[in-house]
């Protein structure tokens, strides 16, 4: 008997080369169990990422359109395809060093726009496939490859920092709040204008084992042990919050979308024309 | 002399090469050492080679390899072929079966002699390292032994260095 | 149908207009209907008049933050359906290689206008140059082959951009656009033709799924959104894009085709133009705003009596190697005016035993003709 | 009124499984167990041993990074309150 | 005084390490006291000895949000005091090229390791090359020299790097260390020199005001806060570095003279070495990884009664363009083993008449021996 | 009589070659007043900026250690400067474009590591010095050269992203609130870590005129009109705001700095020795 | 108890001054008017015509974007209230 | 025929240039136009540059200026040595002072005949095409009102027309 969703995957190449217990595959399964739901055929979507072991979900596992691109730069070339072909899903799926470290611009840049992109940042904390360099979203204090003292840097908010940039859609779940995960990735693809869900994600190979954690398991209970819902977050104190994952939905506006304005321009030349 | 260890990521391959290389150098001897990289490093079938030579040594790659360590079944498929003819082949019996391999080989049950005698699997690299050089004397056992000290942590250097010999002994 | 009717109001249309706006008008002929940029002097013109005329088109202009995004905004539309282009100069042609490079490997056609200004970095915004060729050629890591078309006039701006979009649909590849500031902000006349007499190249779409990087030396692109589920990569790939980041075979194969294609059809791509080399004894090559100044020295040579001929490169890129080998067969010494140090005469070294002598100019200013003649002059009488 | 049970099945994809025990630890009613069985890839994969206990509440089949874990859920009887 | 000590345990200590840690090692020798970087394959070793070990000795190591910012960081260090160096790979290398091209114009001493990888693109990431030589040279825009060095052994990097320091401060200008994957990823034994033996040349400061960027062909330099006020911009400008955006005379004094300090001691930079060139019939051209196979096969070619003879380049930029005209002359054919599709190979082709002949390979595995013993013999034997 | 505070400037290039009454000179003048005030010697600042008319202030006009760097890049040549001159007070000024456009992501990155540089982002709404394109700041629906039908895209808020960046310091003032902005100005190179003013500034020739205000006075008119402050937000309906100038300090915070962070470590091994 | 009354100069520098007309329209006490008086740029060049109602506010130093405007106080008697 | 039009930013500079530039091609002859871009373009002394011939234009740049139209002080001090021997000069009395200058020159107070006959400066430069024009008899007129009709705003052009006019009758 084989899973019903591997008809979404590129067969062939499977299993994945994720490590055993690696969050991405928890994130492929679930973005599986979206598409299905939401009865979206996969031609309709195109994937675009960015590179890591988070950029591999989409590329080469889920079987649509795909634009694997270069480190950091998959929003920019979904800004393209999404002009181009704006009757599509257009979802990015990378890791939190390509979108919010080399790429942090492009994904600011996108949520000022409100381009009516679908965004999925796998925060899994870590440069991984690299092989564990600290990343914009490692805690402080922790040790990796390039910290090896401790992270001497603060990491972002990217959630919140995205927001901030005027995304229509901002949320933060982890891998291990599969359901609310699931709801929200729905959410966003669903939201017009630009949709961003940050999924805390575990990376046992090159994250875990820094923070005691080493295998995948380890850090999903921990998610699941430290994580607060941001409707409470007022009833905590800020310096217990500082190692919290705080899960929920940041924000969800209705600003005007880029590429209908875009489209707005040329339909008044087609009227002058008609 | 070109010898290429193989298994899984995580089980020390890297390190027995390594070992293996710095002690041919401590030994006199001139070696280089190379490794995979990226998801095959994680995957099944990672590997690490060390050529050893008396001269300077101009081959960066080795056109087959004079001896194989396998520690994993696909390891195994993937670099048998690699093997060259006359050439030695090491296993771990418990982790690999060779079918009808046409080749001179030599297999101990490592992982579970580690796991019985230290009880960690993470010592079967080391026993084989001894057992592959008592057969082969590649290198001499005492600068295999410094190269040990010098590359594991230092509370563990006692039991690798008994794991060794206990590899050794097996011959 | 909009577009259509908009090229109908040029046509035959004479116009007074900067380089930098005919290689526009050029695009929008050739079909582009999109544009990513990031405003910067003295390409910004090119960005302004898409901007304005684009939506005319039913195309789409848009300002990206900054020239990385656009080269990638520009890769992912030319994979949704786009003929797309990009403007810029130095500083941000310099933050695009690394998206070039992923153009060149998924065989993506776009367009790059680089309008060169002095370099090296910002050096002089306003001042036009030739400083870019061999960066053209070599910008980006990896073995590649690129792709370049220089013109000299204001009206081969907009002609020779046809060919740059025809190019780089015929041959995947993206297509560099080496004005230099002087083309590009000259005010010249332009005759605009009518497109129904041009030949545009049409992409080469195949309907049903097919190999998209491989089978043939040129394979047929499919378009996102047709079903056939591509996969796009600019790590090493199979014929069928999936990813193979370990195989020698699979490396060698991709990038030998990919450099094959251009390579075997260089006598096809490199354009040049001849003049008096029948008789010549010495010969100039140049390219770009410098052929102009060339040519006039060469004019003024031969009245004087020297037998001097001219080859103007059109092409740059793959480089008019065989014209070059058999001219230099015939000269004696060739002169290569350029707004650089001595970047194309260094590729002619390649193919002559001749002397070459670059007649390098730079600062913004190009050559006047007396430079040019009297620097030959005084070299060929000295002899 | 009627209230529908349902029969529930679990099947792993044996081949598809890394042994990640994460389906064994998550799951709230202890189904699973990791198994003597080595797959070809060389991990030990879980199987079903509490299958009754299982209230289907498909945390095993989201989650699990492989998706080796399939929950089958047919409907059995319809009772009457 | 952590420096001295921590270099006073190395010294004379012997290790097994890998080319890219070499290159860490020799930085730490010769002073390196500031490290920005951004990880890549296979150049991560490089950032990640470097950010353990630093702090050791007193300096900075800080990665950065990307190449573009490393580069930034490194070049704002070192006017601050700093002698700075990053480490990449070719996707990072192309982002770098415009504030690479910053650091030519502001003549800003420090050291950028190219550790190269199967390109064009993310290509094959883990796989090594040498697909980066001639963008290390036209990578970014506007002419510009560069200074590019390539070893071939783990000792060598060890060696070179400290090679690379010193003409990075001598001259000014940065330095590009062509590290190939193979080279920078194996492990050999390196033997750790005594620092007070060796050469470290200072950086040339002047105490007085003075002008940093004019009025000799390499002017000395003035760090921030010594409260002289310099004014570094990357745009034109005059010796008191004072903007200058359109003069013609302004950037050809300086340009000129940029390209001349380098172009000027072309001899003196460019290391190479010599074997069996005195009776040679035929020679063979190689560096870094893929000198070592082919010094190999002229060894075995040797044996078999071939009058061949071998040149490693050392230094890649400056070109060693002396010698091998010289060597061009005496050679019936020219031999150039190399991981890519033949860039060296066209330099070569610059200075020589003979036949140039490429001997490539890509897809990350270097030659064997008898690779290029083979190709070369069936040439010889068929002529 | 000469003005007192041309000790401060490169009085050979004097006059600037700002357009009249641009708003540049305005923050020149303001941050002349500020050193005086502040009694910092000006061998004691380095001041780091990019590319622009905004860039212009400091470079070539204000006389200390100048580092002109290339387009978007200085807050990264900065931390260069920074982490080998901690004692320094490193200041980049530069326009909206160069540091919120292409630069945004050294922005929000050196917020995040909090590094104690202070930053003024001269916003002019656009890009002046190439001539008059949008910018990441501009608002909706304005023409420029690059928008000649309106700007179809949304500006940043650019100062509470930095605040959403983790920036210790973060305001927004205009030049027209001379006094005000002297003392955030102040405030900023006093706070310890990443703190950073918005400058709101007027610029007549290439944003002015498309907006209808053709002189530098009618922008100032207008930040004066329509200028509202950030504690009395509040008070005011959503869309009325859209359109205002939202004054005063954005946030203040005290997380710890990176320079210091990173000697921290630096001394550990001091001491190991000692 | 003193209070201190100022006596307030102000000069315009005629070289460094782009007529921009800044200070005259944000001088609150209308103290600025523009002059006939063109310098060597072509700009026209405000005065200050009502010295006597400047206040010292100290704006029109301030916001002159060429750092054109000096406002000189000097103190001149000390009342008693 | 080189002719440089030069003044201050904003005072239609380099629109007169281009009237001129296509008012020559309109004329069956060959033109080039070029401009001062940056801040050179906004300060004092921007310059626009014409060059008419019958045959094509090899030459970029115009070694000198047959004529040189000025409409500031600075611009006429910065290019006034641009002008050949016997060039002609062309000023605006309102703005420029030529002192003791060396060339044949002519001068209309072309900014206050503007604004005296149609209530804007910036009429100036349409004034002055049509004197220089008259004076010189480089082009056809009616290609120059046809290249005015071309490149104002539709509602401004019979006024830009008038100015021309008036120009040329300064004569
Ligand atoms: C320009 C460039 N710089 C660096 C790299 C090397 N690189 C590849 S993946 C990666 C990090 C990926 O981290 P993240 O996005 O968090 O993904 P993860 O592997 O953690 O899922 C880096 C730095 C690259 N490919 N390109
Ligand atoms: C990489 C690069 N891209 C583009 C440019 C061109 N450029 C110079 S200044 C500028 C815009 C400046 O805008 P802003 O920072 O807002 O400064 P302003 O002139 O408005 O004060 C641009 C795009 C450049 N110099 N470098
Ligand atoms: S390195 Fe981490 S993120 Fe990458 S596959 Fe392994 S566990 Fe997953
Ligand atoms: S969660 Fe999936 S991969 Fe992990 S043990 Fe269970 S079935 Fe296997
Ligand atoms: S469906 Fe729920 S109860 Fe059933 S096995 Fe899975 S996790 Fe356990
Ligand atoms: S263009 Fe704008 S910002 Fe630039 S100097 Fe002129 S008024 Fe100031
Ligand atoms: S504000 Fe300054 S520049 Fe403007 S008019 Fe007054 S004095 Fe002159
Ligand atoms: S100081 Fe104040 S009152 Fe006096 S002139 Fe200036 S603005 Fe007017
Ligand atoms: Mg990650
Ligand atoms: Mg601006």
């Amino acid at each position: 008997m084989k899973n019903n969703l591997l008809k979404y995957l590129r067969t062939e190449i499977l299993p994945t080369e994720f490590c055993a217990g690696c969050g991405c595959g928890t994130v492929l399964n679930i973005f599986c169990h979206v598409v299905d739901e939401m009865k979206i055929n996969p031609d309709d979507i195109i994937m675009v990422t960015g590179i890591g072991c988070s950029s591999w979900i989409p590329s080469p596992y889920f079987s649509a359109d795909t634009l694997h691109t270069t480190h950091g730069r998959a929003i920019a070339f979904a800004t393209g395809v999404k002009v181009m072909k704006p009757e599509k899903h257009v979802i990015v799926i990378a890791g939190d060093g390509d979108l919010a470290g080399i790429g942090g611009n492009h994904l600011i840049h996108a949520a000022r726009r409100n381009i009516d992109l679908t965004v999925f940042l796998v925060n899994n904390y870590i440069y991984g496939m690299t092989g564990g360099q600290v990343s914009p979203t490692t805690p402080s204090s922790v040790p990796t490859t390039t910290t090896p003292y401790g992270n001497t840097e603060s990491p972002f908010k990217i959630a919140e920092l995205v927001a901030a940039a005027g995304a229509n859609y901002a949320a933060r779940w982890t891998t291990y709040h599969i359901f609310h995960l699931k709801k929200a990735m729905k959410d966003a693809i669903q939201k017009k204008g630009f949709s961003f869900v940050e999924i805390c994600s575990q990376c046992p190979t090159s994250y875990g084992k820094r923070i005691g954690m080493r295998e995948g398991i380890d850090q999903l209970k921990d998610f699941r042990d430290n994580s607060i819902d941001i409707r409470k977050v007022s009833e905590y104190d800020e310096n217990v919050l500082e190692n919290k994952f705080i899960v929920g939905k940041i924000a969800e506006r209705t600003r005007p979308e880029f590429t209908e304005s875009l489209r707005k321009i040329n339909m008044k030349f087609d009227e002058e024309r008609a | 002399m070109n010898i290429r260890f193989t298994g899984f990521g995580g089980q020390g391959i890297i390190l027995s090469g390594v070992i293996y290389g710095w002690a041919a150098i401590l030994d006199n001897k001139n070696a280089i050492q190379t490794q995979s990289y990226g998801s095959s490093a994680r995957g099944g079938a990672c590997k690490c080679d060390v050529i050893i030579q008396d001269s300077y040594i101009y081959e960066l790659v080795p056109s087959g390899n004079d001896i194989l360590v396998a520690f994993s079944q696909p390891a195994f498929e993937k670099y048998k072929k690699s093997l060259i003819k006359n050439g030695l082949l090491f296993y771990d019996s418990d982790l690999v079966n060779i079918d009808k391999f046409d080749a001179e080989s030599y297999s101990i049950s490592a992982t579970d002699i580690a796991f019985k005698e230290f009880g960690q699997k993470l010592f079967a690299n080391i026993i084989m390292l001894g057992f592959l050089n008592a057969k082969t004397s590649i290198i001499n056992p005492e600068a295999i032994e410094e190269s040990i000290r010098h590359y594991v942590p230092s509370k563990f250097a006692d039991t690798n260095i008994k794991a060794f010999k206990l590899g050794m002994k097996l011959n | 149908m909009t577009r259509e009717n908009y090229l109908n109001k040029l046509k035959n249309q004479t116009r007074f207009i900067q380089g930098d706006e005919a290689a526009a008008y050029g695009a929008l002929y050739a079909g582009c209907n999109f544009f990513a940029g990031y405003p910067i002097t003295p390409a910004s013109e090119v960005a302004e008049l898409m901007a304005k005329e684009l939506p005319k088109t039913g195309g789409y202009y848009i300002q990206m933050e900054d020239e990385i995004a656009s080269m990638g905004a520009l890769i992912g539309a030319a994979w949704s359906g786009g003929k797309s282009m990009t403007a810029t100069s130095g500083p941000g042609f310099s933050l695009m290689q690394e998206n070039i490079g992923y153009a060149c490997m998924t065989e993506t056609p776009c367009v790059i206008v680089n309008v060169q200004r002095s370099g090296p970095s910002t050096g002089q915004a306003t001042m036009g140059a030739q400083g870019d060729m061999l960066q053209a050629r070599w910008g980006t890591h990896g073995d590649h082959e690129m792709i370049a078309l220089s013109p000299s006039s204001v009206q081969e701006s907009f002609d020779l951009m046809i060919e740059a979009f025809n190019l780089s649909e015929k041959f995947r590849n993206p297509v560099i656009f080496l004005l230099d500031g002087e083309v590009g902000h000259i005010r010249e006349k332009v005759v605009f033709p009518d497109v129904s007499e041009l030949n545009i190249y049409p992409r080469n779409i195949s309907k049903v799924k097919t190999d998209v990087f491989g089978g043939a030396r040129i394979p047929p692109m499919i378009e996102f959104g047709m079903g056939h589920r591509i996969h796009v990569t600019g790590s090493t790939h199979k014929s069928n894009g999936m990813r193979d980041v370990v195989s020698l075979e699979a490396h060698d194969t991709l990038i030998r085709r990919l450099n094959d294609k251009i390579e075997s059809c260089r006598n096809e791509i490199a354009r040049y133009k001849e003049h008096f080399t029948d008789d010549m004894e010495y010969l100039v090559v140049s390219y770009g705003a410098s052929a102009r100044p060339s040519m006039g020295a060469v004019l003024k040579l031969r009245e004087k009596g020297f037998r001097i001929g001219f080859l103007r490169l059109i092409t740059i890129w793959p480089f008019a190697s065989t014209i070059v080998k058999e001219l230099g067969k015939k000269a004696n010494k060739i002169f290569v005016p350029e707004m650089n140090l001595g970047q194309i005469s260094r590729e002619i070294e390649r193919f002559v035993s001749c002397d070459v002598l670059p007649v390098s100019k730079i600062g913004g200013v190009p050559h006047t003709i007396n430079e040019i003649a009297e620097y030959i002059e005084k070299i060929i009488v000295l002899k | 009124m009627g209230k529908t049970r349902k029969k529930i099945d679990i099947y792993i994809d044996k081949e598809l499984c890394k042994g990640c025990d994460i389906c064994i630890e998550l799951c709230g009613e202890n189904v699973f167990m990791k198994s003597e069985h080595i797959n070809s890839r060389g991990y030990y994969i879980p199987i079903p041993v509490a299958l009754d206990k299982c209230t289907g509440c498909m945390i095993c089949e989201l989650i699990c990074p492989e998706l080796a874990v399939i929950i089958e859920k047919s409907e059995l009887v319809k009772e009457t309150v």
